[in-house]
């Protein structure tokens, strides 16, 4: 790897001593960030645990508001983008750059239905006036527990901070595709990818366990 | 990379594994277990979570210390939970009163609760007024389009055809103080 | 003020001595400990001041040293946790047999109610040498009831009750305050809010408060009667249903003119409406009901004498004007 | 590249006097140069000026504070005003100077350089957290401005979800500079396992990088979890969403066990880089390699865990149940051993060294002193029944002074007037140096002294006016505030003197074995002028010292 010209590794930042410190560094970096998102959600479950137990029955009650339906599928395609995010990085290291734009394309695609599933979801709760913190007014629900309302609190922050970060992903795997066509990434040089992949594959991670502990409270 | 390439067959094989237990995390939600059904769903989900962390997120490969620094936030988040839900569980074992949300003698609620006993007293006694519930609608028609069909909706199921606002019981103000 | 140490205020309450004896414990272990390093390290300063041609001493390393200091100051430490958590435990769980006071903080008053329902404001009177027990709660934002002389401190937290108990041992008046930050109002001049918000326990002997609980508190300073007695009808919520105008439909008869009027009875009698009819009509108002008002359902108020003399003052002054 | 033959091995003590023109890190001219600029020096340099800005605002605002608390009744402000000026002390305090200024000041500057490598691991990112921190300053200029945050730096609920727009402003800014923190963070945790020079293995790094590593690691997995409840609380202001809120059915303690499960950690974020300089200072002057090393190092690390653990001993009257009390104070009294270790290994240090009582030592020596007392008083508030008397009052506010200013801020200044030389190239007079420290260890100690008694006589916290009694003791405490404050002008025009008219400063002006002494003051653009390989431990000075008498023997 190290015989490529030096216009090819322009990528290689000088003050590490091998690229092969430069890959270790950003994997480091990136475990980090993830550790650090790890415990940004962990506020969010904490809130969570702490209500579920107060409050049980309205917990229940507010999931089976919920379609499960829909979050089953978001599950899914969460799940099917998390793999063509793990075939990108794993193309893009063989050198198969065709694939990995695939790859990538179909990743965003997926992040893409995930939101319109979640428009939905969100737009039917709406209407029913399962809303967040104050303007929560189930008029046609009859009487709901009061804590009903503590749970579409941290239903709605719950996934629209996770939905914000699927559109940060969205947005960043949008960067990856247009550098990718450019031919920037090598299998000497394709960090990019492969961070980008680790940031989905936890975005997908708070999913999983965000889909069972909110839709499916028996 | 100094290991071989793992073959798309091992992805799609893992990928259909994390089908599977999601399925098996929707069939164990059917079954009634009572309190178990929340640790078998953290189960499952934590067993999906750590394939994709092994083999989407090729740990098994990393550093180690990499491992170390995501098992490690993972610990720190369930001692916030742990100590949090020491203190919110185990309040009133002592004293009956210290911590209480409901006087549990006489009943009444503590202080510095009316909107939320407005809320409840709203509920109870289903009223709310028409013009209020009438302006909430406008501002969320406008927000978002009604969802086509009935969703099938909460307690009782006749109630969610009648869609229209004619049947709903008048209710007192509500005063929705804005902050 | 009144200070039991240098350090510490009075000790008024029966917990007060333990709590001091292990302030003081703890305050000469770590006197001890500040003296050792920094005499250690004054000596050491001095005594190895570089001098010309003297090198520095390679540095050894001893295990023993320090696993010497970390386990000694460990087993100190356990000690006086083990210490401070029983005699916490005796300062925070109340005796059965206390009396239950209940306590509302608001945004910068304490108001204080006695079992048989008399209320006071940001003053409470108490009976010396028995247990009592504070039951607290906060109409709006955090607070906390802390009183140095005795050795305590609770938040009252809104939405929740908490609990604080304590046994004075010497009667006389005492100082309390509020230690959860709850602000103060916009532009307000003078010492108000967090800072203003202090409560006063009026520690008395057993019989004065049996007979303070029949006549209840005294007219505050610089209120005459009539002035006190319409506070309390302000206070007490009177004007919900009783109007003061003369002209207003309000639910309930109205005050105006009420003194000394003849009333028609729901029992078919006249009566006139003098000082009994309404101090009984305050304090049992199913007793005699004006007709035309049967359906009106007036909750029982509990009153010490003082305070219904200052309600029909302020009755008869609505009357002669 | 500079071609400067001494820096490379052992410097042999004498100032470099050939090179004229030699090429350093400012050299680069221009307002670009500095904007962006992706070298760890310059970004510390910018930090520090920032840094000390927002110490500058903050202290400010405490001399406000304590000039209101001159006389009782109303002195120069109304009581809101009051509550708004300690609250803004409290919060530029914390979150704008402390938490940044040693991590990222000298830490940005001299921790690549202590492990001979060239740059943090990602240099764009350090600059980065630079921007960061500024657009959070901006969003707190905005909330200073635009009006009354006067709910204390801790933001409690319900107070400040009802308190007016403004806090949402200070909340907005304070989540922003907490991603600062942890990118920060997370440079320094990469850089250190990752850029380290050959033969720099993980026994022989300075105790400087040892207290940064420790501190980023905090600060990675502890800022999260303030974002997120910052973020809870907008949410909640904007929705009234009813997690803290009890009016709408939330629990105001969660609020605070979200709050301080961040803050405690927090505070020693503040701590451990102070006594990771005071390490470096005691052993530099007793020219000595400190004693326990791995001890001390290790203390570090327990201190950043152990800190996760004992967030509740600020909440003992909060209304917790007794078993979360319990553990809580059982857990604080372990997290106090770490910092005893190292107290005791310092002064072991000193033991048979050649101590010379130069200004930076002067700080370190008087850190030791007022730390002790910091965390003895700790000790007090650990023990649960005198914490229940004491929690809220004087005393507490004098406890965490005793840390935060007599340690953190002491040892950051101690740094700074130890790394002056190198960063600057200048050197500072000691004579006006020991004298600003004179002002400053006097004024604090009667500043604060005076406020352990007033605490513990029962004169609860953030009081806008007190009764009478307190009078005496809270003049003592405005007159040794103004002392403090005097203290510190006289200090930064030492500073500030030097940089117009300090003479040159060699490489290595004390002698000393440490890396950063082993290139030039300033140092060059790529901190070596060629590839460092570490031969020596950072605390041989027998070696050094041998070199020493075999170039006089020579000469």
């Amino acid at each position: 790897m190290e015989s490529s010209s030096s216009k090819e590794r322009s990528w290689f930042q000088h003050h590490f001593a091998s690229p092969g410190q430069q890959l270790s560094a950003a994997k480091l970096g990136m475990w980090l960030f993830l550790a650090q998102e790890v415990l940004f959600f962990s506020g969010i479950f904490v809130a969570y645990g702490i209500y579920r137990t107060h409050h049980p029955e309205a917990f229940s009650i507010g999931s089976h508001l919920l379609d499960w339906k829909l979050g089953g599928l978001n599950t899914v395609v969460l799940l099917f983008s998390s793999l063509t995010a793990a075939l990108a990085v794993r193309s893009s290291r063989i050198g198969d750059t065709r694939a990995t734009s695939r790859y990538l394309l179909l990743t965003i695609i997926c992040a893409c239905i995930f939101l319109v599933v979640k428009y939905f979801e969100y737009s039917a709760k709406f209407s029913h006036g399962l809303l967040p913190g104050k303007f929560f007014d189930p008029h046609d629900a009859g009487d709901l527990p009061y804590h009903v309302r503590s749970f579409f609190g941290i239903y709605f922050v719950a996934t629209g901070v996770h939905g914000l970060h699927v559109l940060i992903g969205i947005g960043y795997f949008i960067f990856l595709l247009v550098r990718n066509n450019q031919g920037r990434f090598s299998p000497a040089y394709n960090t990019p990818i492969d961070m980008g992949a680790l940031y989905w594959h936890l975005v997908d991670l708070i999913w999983i366990y965000l889909f069972p502990l909110l839709y499916l409270i028996d | 990379m100094a290991h071989e390439e793992v073959s798309v067959r091992n992805y799609v094989v893992v990928f259909s594994v994390l089908l599977v237990l999601t399925a098996l995390t929707v069939a164990v939600y059917q079954v009634h277990l009572g309190a178990w059904n929340l640790v078998v769903a953290v189960i499952i989900a934590t067993m999906k979570a750590a394939l994709v962390v092994v083999v989407f997120m090729h740990m098994a490969h990393e550093a180690r210390f990499n491992a170390l620094v995501f098992l490690g936030s993972l610990l720190f988040a369930g001692i916030f939970l742990a100590y949090t839900l020491n203190d919110t569980e185990r309040r009133m074992e002592v004293d009956e009163y210290h911590g209480a949300l409901v006087d549990p003698e006489t009943g009444d609620w503590a202080y510095g609760v009316a909107e939320q006993l407005s809320a409840i007293a709203d509920r109870e006694s289903g009223a709310r007024t028409e013009e209020a519930r009438e302006a909430d609608l406008e501002t969320l028609e406008g927000a978002a389009p009604a969802a086509g069909g009935a969703e099938e909706l909460g307690a009782d199921e006749e109630r969610a055809d009648d869609e229209e606002a004619d049947a709903e019981e008048a209710s007192d103000e509500r005063d929705d103080k804005e902050e | 003020m009144e200070l039991s140490t240098y350090q510490l205020p009075a000790q008024l309450s029966t917990y007060a001595a333990e709590v001091d004896w292990l302030y003081y414990v703890i305050f000469w272990i770590s006197v001890a400990f500040f003296v050792g390093i920094v005499g250690v390290m004054g000596y050491f300063v001095v005594r190895y001041r570089s001098k010309p041609g003297v090198r520095a001493k390679k540095t050894g390393h001893s295990n023993t040293l320090e696993v010497a200091w970390t386990v000694l100051p460990l087993i100190l430490l356990i000690v006086l946790f083990h210490w401070g958590f029983q005699s916490y435990v005796r300062g925070s769980v109340a005796p059965s047999s206390s009396l239950d006071i209940r306590v509302r903080g608001a945004q910068w008053l304490w108001e204080f109610r006695h079992p048989n329902g008399m209320e006071e404001l940001n003053e409470v009177t108490l009976p010396v040498g028995t247990p009592i027990r504070f039951i607290m709660s906060s109409g709006d934002v955090l607070h906390s009831f802390f009183v140095p002389d005795f050795r305590v401190k609770q938040d009252v937290v809104p939405g929740r009750y908490s609990t604080l108990w304590f046994e004075a041992t010497k009667t006389g008046k005492v100082q309390a305050y509020c230690t959860e930050y709850c602000g103060a109002p916009e532009g307000a001049t003078g010492n108000v809010g967090h800072s203003a918000m202090l409560a006063t326990l009026n520690i008395v002997d057993e019989e004065t408060y049996e007979k303070f609980l029949e006549k209840g508190p005294a007219a505050p300073e610089g209120l005459s009667e009539a002035e006190w007695g319409k506070e309390l009808v302000e206070k007490s919520g009177c004007r919900t249903c009783h109007g003061v105008d003369g002209a207003s439909q309000m639910p309930a008869p109205n005050f105006k003119g009420l003194y000394m009027r003849e009333e028609k009875m729901t029992s078919g009698k006249t009566i006139v409406a003098d000082e009994n009819y309404i101090r009984e009509s305050i304090l049992q108002p199913q007793a005699k009901i004006v007709s035309g008002y049967e359906n009106l359902l007036m909750p029982p108020y509990k009153f010490g004498e003082a305070q219904l003399d200052a309600i029909i003052a302020y009755i008869k002054e609505l009357s002669q004007e | 590249m500079s071609t400067h033959a001494e820096s490379i091995g052992l410097a042999d003590g004498t100032a470099a006097d050939g090179a004229v023109h030699e090429e350093n890190y400012l050299s680069a001219k221009g307002i670009a140069s500095w904007l962006t600029t992706v070298d760890h020096k310059r970004i510390g340099i910018m930090y520090l000026i920032a840094v000390l800005l927002s110490f500058f605002a903050g202290g400010v605002f405490a001399l406000l504070i304590r000039t209101e608390l001159l006389f009782p009744g109303q002195t120069i402000m109304t009581a809101d005003q009051y509550n708004q000026a300690f609250t803004l002390h409290g919060a530029i305090m914390v979150f704008l100077f402390i938490i940044p200024s040693i991590p990222a000041a000298l830490g940005n500057f001299f921790l690549p350089i202590m492990i001979g490598a060239k740059d943090v691991a990602f240099p764009r990112l350090n600059l980065a957290s630079l921007y960061i921190w500024c657009i959070g300053a901006v969003f707190s200029l905005v909330a200073i401005i635009s009006g009354s945050v006067d709910t204390g730096w801790t933001f409690y609920t319900p107070y400040s979800s009802r308190a007016s727009g403004a806090v949402l402003w200070m909340a907005m800014g304070i989540f922003i500079l907490g991603f600062s923190s942890i990118l920060t963070g997370v440079n320094f945790v990469t850089t250190v396992h990752k850029m380290r020079a050959k033969g720099l293995h993980w026994s022989r790094l300075p105790l400087f990088v040892w207290g940064m590593y420790a501190t980023a690691v905090i600060q990675v997995l502890a800022t999260p979890v303030l974002a997120i409840t910052l973020l809870l609380l907008l949410v909640e202001k904007t929705t009234g969403l009813g997690i803290f809120d009890p009016a709408l059915g939330g629990d105001p303690v969660l609020f605070q066990h979200f709050f301080w499960f961040y803050s405690h950690p927090a505070v020693y974020i503040m701590i451990l880089p102070g006594m990771a300089i005071v390490s470096e200072i005691i052993a530099a002057f007793s020219r000595r390699k400190p004693f326990g090393y791995t001890y001390i190092a290790l203390s570090s690390v327990a201190i950043a865990l152990l800190g996760f653990l004992v967030w509740g001993h600020h909440m003992f009257t909060a209304g917790m149940s007794e078993y979360a009390v319990m553990v809580f104070s059982g857990l604080t009294m372990l997290v106090a051993i770490p910092s005893g270790v190292k107290v005791f290994n310092w002064i072991a240090t000193l033991y048979k060294g050649s101590i010379t009582l130069t200004t930076p030592m002067l700080y370190a020596l008087s850190f030791i002193a007022l730390f002790s007392i910091g965390g003895l008083t700790g000790i007090f508030l650990g023990t649960l029944s005198v914490d229940i008397f004491l929690h809220d009052t004087y005393f507490v506010v004098a406890h965490f002074h005793y840390v935060m200013v007599g340690g953190t801020v002491i040892a950051f200044i101690g740094g700074l007037h130890y790394w002056w030389s190198k960063m600057t190239g200048k050197v500072y007079s000691e004579r006006y140096a020991k004298v600003a420290w004179a002002l400053i260890f006097v004024g604090f100690n009667v500043t604060f002294l005076s406020q352990f008694v007033l605490g513990s006589r029962g004169m609860a916290r953030r009081y806008f006016d007190y009764l009478d009694h307190f009078h005496t003791l809270h003049g003592f405490s405005s007159i040794g505030s103004y002392i403090l404050g005097l203290g510190f002008v006289v200090l930064f025009f030492v500073l500030l003197h030097s940089l117009v008219k300090g003479e040159k400063a060699g490489p290595n002006p004390w002698n000393l074995a440490g890396y950063e002494w082993l290139t030039t003051s300033p140092p060059d653009a790529h901190n070596f002028a060629t590839e460092f390989v570490a031969e020596r431990g950072p605390y041989d000075y027998h070696l050094l010292d041998e070199n020493i008498d075999e170039a006089a023997a020579k000469a």
